[in-house]
């Protein structure tokens, strides 16, 4: 587990941005968020991870028995969800037991509370890479991230360990390619991400008036498309629509 | 002993070949539409004219379907931009069409050689696979190679109303070799082979819940699990989640802290370890079932 | 006048075991007093033999030894099977060798290589086993040696259970001659399952802290098996294994003759050969023998050595296996080559490389490795007199001239004309005839398989008969007609090509009945491991590196 | 990467083939796909588009293209090839399998 750095923000500060006093309403267990708060006067449901925490079975299974409370006690409550995840727990026994399945039962709470009714917001406001990512967070209506918030598949260093391509052939494709840069702002223009929050920004409005603005259609292909980020997706994807209808 | 070709070495189009009626599968952007990786080609590594995934329209048994399948040789079945366009275009086109899904998957999970663009298609295809399920629309993941699924593959197949498996299919989140390196040989000793296929194949996954259909590894009895499960889905409910927090909660307090997989298979009823590994398929169910 | 030597090599050895004194208690030893009992009966000169082949090591013993300086052994003049363990390697790091004769360094190649380099690596020759072993009795008998056995009685009588291997080759030639005769042993017991070496014959022992190093030299996982295996293993079995009616042979260990065994009870029984061809083999227990063995096509098979995993499958099946009085399975390498040598209708083997003579070599540039036994089984022994069908079948193709025998062995090479990366297995000049290397084996250029000795060349490409070649020039031409796109293939001449095809010296797999299509790995009995474990029964227990259930 | 083209000399394919395209094999360590197009080019040829992930073997290629469309009628098609790294005998293979999809259909 890994402990937050000076520069940045505690889980708590981070909480208390969002949701002012009503943050208090947060339960915070082995970096795992849980509870209820308000947003602009209105309640809404939060979970979350903090810390770069890696997530584990327990934690996807607390994260769920929350939305199925929400689903089942506050009927059309909006969900806020917040990443802040260095991935999914790399571990044996977790694996054994199926982790895979405890983020797939995760994601099917969520898209029960979608099918009833609540409104899914995501915010990245710290890690929110690979399993730990795709496993919640990118499950919502509309994602949001803090600029601070390193949101992406892998920074650059990670990805030339792996793939053996050196590093300076990387950055300089990036410039080209956004999908292999790392951060909220080359996500955001791939579509995987709504809107960058800066630090200057009131978050407690932002996070209202996306609560308000949000829609269940996924949007981000043709966000992605529109800001250039992933020029190939939606049209590929338009294709196959459109010559299996033949 | 062995007849007809075995599934797990098939390549993804014989594997469509032998699920899919004769003649029935019509292809969609095949090959000649020379869709190809930007990536790659920059990269300097060679492209693929399906870019790892082989989709189009068929019939199993009579019945339409969607049908697609990874290949894994190519990147080790990776989704990039194209591969990930594809795949969530066809779980649309199965939910549009309200026309049941197979997919055979066969991937390492996103091709880190084009960064977040695949994570994001991975995302978008959850979301399609979820718009099948509540529209009753069966999809269906095929996971018989020890390329299996990993990654954000794993993820999704357990987005999937069911998982057919083989004993050589594999799914998990993380590889031997990435948690050999984050936790130590000791913890997990990646070339220790019988340990990795308890640890994520397919026997230990049907045993414990996460595979819905463990069959031989063949083209005749992966088209046969498939075919029973085509008229079957599992749309998701509150009744349903709150069953299953339960089961997986129950599974967590008794092997949560069980390092050895042989005892997870006792504890599902297994009794003798030695005959249910070299068992097969249904036989192996059989064995299982009977200790139970 | 009388100056016949005379027992004066007893009375060294009688003043060696003098110097132990109360190291040792009668026969046996301690493990930790072994380093100063080694220095007490090893002298300077000795020629000195230590145990260890391609699977079987005294490592105990040779892990002991390299613990020792320059100052208490030197001008040893080694001479030993294969040189394998990182401890050997230490010897001559630290000077201790003057001479070493010796067969095989397949793991120790690239160190051998670097020592020749350095001028630390002084080279006698290099050996087939057979030769080897047989100069033991000549020119090159042990002063000591150090050998490794499975248990040893009480009484200092060897079991050497199923790896027998080259135990009693150096034994003998050692206890015979006043030599020092040294055992590791894994365990000692009160009661042996059988003496294999009769205590009279050992002089020490130690229960060694570890059991002997078995490399699982043998196994062949079907997995790994190409479809263009498969295909090449479908050309040899009719074009050859047919066509000769091959009743007696020795497999190498590579992949393309481990699909061979695994098409016998597929393909072979659709051509209907079972009970023709593949009855009497002279192979180590091959786990991927085990379907054909199963399906009843094999009668008997005599091993050098043994193979871990096969210990239970051998004992369950003695009618087939040789196996000891206790019912375990027994080798013996020295009797295993003779056999293979002058008993058996065929040897099919593979190399890395082979010129445009037929010559082969597994040397590279960067490794010598050696010979083991393949040049006494893949080599004409015309010392031969009895006749088989196959051999007067190919003696008489080969049309030998008056003075020659009858007869011929099928000497067979199976390669792809590319081994992995790209890299040509046909070359003009073989990397064995490198100037340094000839020098440094006093200009023997290592290789495997002499052309002349070669009756055939199975490649994907088809069949070169160069027993049925007239000429070199000819023989030149079949090589390279089935040498495909390699630079040596590239420059066949079409019109060459096409008269050899049509007097069936080059046969395409067409002409030998095979359609390149139909090869496919589901032809094999089985596809993995895991089904070897099925045929078997439960007999086999493969080695964990191979087990993924 | 390398990148070469080259028409070879072939009899014209039947007028009537299975399939407009057909393809075998697969790209992975040491296997290639080939891709075998009918249609709208000359007849008295076969077209062949090859790239290869290990340079310097363009001899090789052309020699196994050559002996192909010699013993195959494949005049009028496009062979596409995207390699990585297979061994002559694999680019025979799947042509042919190619040659066999295209030609009769999948089995």
């Amino acid at each position: 587990m890994k402990k937050p750095t000076s520069k940045k923000p505690s889980a708590r500060a981070v909480l208390a941005r969002l949701f002012g006093a009503s943050a208090k309403g947060i339960a915070m267990e082995k970096s795992v968020l849980t509870g209820y708060a308000t947003v602009g006067g209105a309640g809404v449901c939060v979970i979350g991870t903090c810390d770069g925490t890696y997530i584990d079975n327990a934690a996807a299974l607390r994260l769920a028995a929350h939305v199925i409370d929400c689903v089942e006690h506050h009927p059309k409550t909006p969900i806020v969800m917040l990443v802040d995840s260095a991935g999914q727990e790399p571990n044996r026994v977790a694996e054994m037991l199926g982790l895979a399945s405890y983020f797939g039962h995760l994601l099917s709470c969520l898209e029960l509370a979608r099918r009833k009714g609540h409104k899914l917001i995501t915010v990245a406001t710290g890690q929110a890479i690979g399993g730990a990512f795709i496993c919640y967070g990118m499950f919502g209506d509309r994602i949001y991230a803090l600029e601070s918030a390193s949101v992406g598949l892998m920074p650059i260093e990670a990805m030339s360990a792996v793939t053996k391509i050196p590093v300076p052939v990387l950055q300089k494709l990036s410039k080209t390619l956004p999908s292999l840069e790392f951060g909220a702002k080359p996500f955001a223009l791939l579509g995987g991400v709504q809107e960058v929050w800066s630090a200057k920004d009131d978050v407690q409005a932002k996070l209202a008036k996306a609560i308000a603005n949000s829609s269940t259609e996924d949007n981000r292909a043709e966000l992605g498309k529109k800001r250039g980020g992933r020029k190939l997706a939606l049209d590929v994807r338009k294709r196959v629509l459109a010559s299996s209808l033949r | 002993m062995t007849s007809g070709p075995l599934f797990h070495e098939q390549t993804a189009r014989q594997r469509i070949a032998a699920l899919a009626d004769t003649g029935s599968f019509a292809e969609l952007l095949p090959p000649p539409e020379r869709l190809t990786s930007p990536y790659l080609v920059q990269l300097g590594i060679p492209v693929s004219f399906d870019d790892g995934l082989v989709i189009g329209r068929a019939k199993i048994g009579g019945k339409k379907v969607y049908l697609a399948a990874q290949v894994g040789q190519f990147v080790g079945g990776a989704v990039g931009e194209i591969h990930g366009a594809k795949l969530t275009g066809l779980f649309k086109a199965a939910a549009r069409d309200r026309v049941p899904c197979v997919l055979i998957i066969e991937s390492g999970g996103v091709r880190l050689h084009e960064g977040s663009a695949g994570e994001i298609a991975i995302a978008e295809t959850m979301r399609a696979i979820f718009e099948c399920r509540a529209k009753k629309v069966p999809t269906i993941a095929v996971i018989a190679t020890d390329i299996g699924a990993y990654g954000g593959m794993g993820i999704l197949s357990t987005c999937c109303d069911f998982r057919v498996m083989t004993e050589h299919g594999r799914l998990g989140i993380s590889g031997p070799i990435v948690i050999e390196k984050w936790m130590g040989k000791k913890a997990y000793d990646s070339s220790n082979r019988a340990l990795v296929w308890k640890t994520s194949g397919g026997k230990t996954k049907y045993l414990l819940g996460d595979a819905d259909a463990l069959v031989h590894d063949g083209a005749d009895a992966v088209r046969d699990a498939v075919a029973k499960l085509l008229g079957k889905s599992s749309p998701v409910s509150l009744k349903g989640v709150k069953e299953r927090q339960k089961e997986l909660e129950k599974r967590l307090k008794r092997f949560g802290d069980t390092a050895d997989p042989d005892a997870v298979w006792k504890g599902m009823g297994v009794r003798n370890i030695e005959a249910a590994s070299l068992a097969s398929g249904p036989e192996f169910a059989a064995l299982a079932k009977r200790g139970k | 006048m009388n100056t016949a030597k005379s027992g004066l090599r007893r009375q060294n050895k009688a003043q060696r075991l003098a110097k132990v004194g109360k190291l040792a208690r009668g026969k046996f030893v301690s493990s930790d007093k072994v380093p100063e009992l080694l220095k007490r009966i090893i002298e300077p000169g000795d020629i000195l033999c230590l145990e260890g082949d391609n699977q079987k090591q005294a490592d105990f013993l040779a892990n002991q030894l390299a613990t020792l300086d320059k100052k208490d052994l030197h001008d040893i003049h080694l001479v030993m099977s294969c040189i394998t363990l990182p401890a050997h390697i230490e010897l001559f790091k630290k000077g201790m060798i003057r001479q070493v004769d010796f067969c095989y360094a397949g793991p120790q190649g690239t160190a051998v290589a670097d020592l020749v380099k350095a001028k630390k690596f002084p080279v006698g020759a290099i050996h087939t086993y057979n030769e080897l072993y047989a100069r033991y009795y000549i020119d090159l008998t042990p002063r000591v040696a150090l050998i490794a056995a499975t248990q040893a009685d009480r009484k200092g009588n060897l079991f050497l259970a199923a790896n027998t291997e080259d135990t009693p080759a150096i034994v003998e030639p050692t206890a015979f001659s006043d030599g020092i005769v040294f055992a590791q042993v894994n365990e000692i017991v009160d009661r042996l399952p059988r003496i294999d070496i009769p205590a009279d014959q050992v002089d020490f022992i130690v229960e060694a802290p570890y059991p002997m190093h078995l490399q699982a030299l043998f196994t062949r996982d079907p997995a790994a098996i190409t479809d263009v295996q498969v295909l090449m293993a479908m050309v040899a079995l009719r074009g050859i294994y047919e066509k000769y009616e091959v009743q007696s042979l020795n497999h190498g260990v590579g992949f393309n003759t481990a699909a061979i065994e695994l098409l016998l009870p597929t393909y072979g029984e659709r051509l209907g050969l079972k009970g023709k061809i593949c009855k009497y083999w002279m192979v180590n227990p091959l786990p991927t023998m085990i379907p054909a063995i199963e399906s009843g096509w094999v009668e008997s098979v005599f091993a050098v050595g043994g193979e871990v995993g096969m210990e239970r499958y051998t004992a369950a099946r003695s009618d087939v296996f040789f196996t000891g009085r206790d019912g375990s399975f027994h080798s013996n390498r020295a009797m295993g080559q003779l056999a293979g040598h002058y008993a058996i209708d065929m040897f099919i083997g593979a190399s890395l490389q082979i010129d445009i003579n037929g010559n082969s070599s597994t040397v590279s540039k960067n490794r010598i490795t050696g010979f083991g036994g393949a040049p006494n089984m893949g080599c004409q022994p015309t010392g031969r007199r009895h006749p088989t069908k196959a051999w007067l079948k190919a003696g008489a193709e080969a049309n030998p001239g008056p003075g020659s025998p009858p007869g011929r062995k099928l000497v067979v090479q199976m390669v792809e004309t590319f081994q992995a990366g790209r890299v040509p297995t046909f070359v003009e000049q073989l990397d064995a005839t490198d100037p340094g290397i000839r020098k440094a084996l006093h200009g023997v250029a290592p290789v495997m398989i002499y052309g002349d000795d070669v009756t055939h060349i199975v490649t994907e490409e088809g069949i070169a008969n160069l027993a049925a070649c007239r000429s070199i020039a000819e023989r030149q031409a079949a090589i390279r007609a089935v040498a495909g796109y390699t630079p040596v293939g590239l420059k066949r001449n079409k019109r060459e090509t096409a008269d050899l095809r049509a007097r069936g010296i080059v046969q395409l797999p067409e002409d030998v009945g095979v359609r390149p299509s139909e090869a496919s790995r589901s032809l094999l009995a089985t596809q993995d491991i895991k089904g070897l474990v099925r045929w078997s029964k439960g007999l086999y227990d493969p080695p964990s590196q191979f087990v993924d259930w | 990467m390398e990148k070469f083209a080259k028409a070879f000399p072939s009899k014209p394919l039947p007028s009537k083939t299975a399939k407009p395209w057909a393809l075998a094999g697969v790209v992975g360590s040491g296997n290639l796909e080939v891709l075998l197009e009918r249609g709208g080019r000359p007849s008295g040829t076969m077209e062949c588009h090859v790239e290869t992930s290990i340079p310097g073997y363009k001899a090789s290629w052309l020699a196994a293209l050559a002996d192909f469309a010699h013993h195959y009628p494949a005049g009028g098609t496009k062979v596409t090839i995207n390699d990585q790294g297979a061994p002559p005998v694999l680019v025979n293979l799947r042509l042919r399998q190619a040659y066999d999809h295209l030609t009769k259909g999948d089995k």
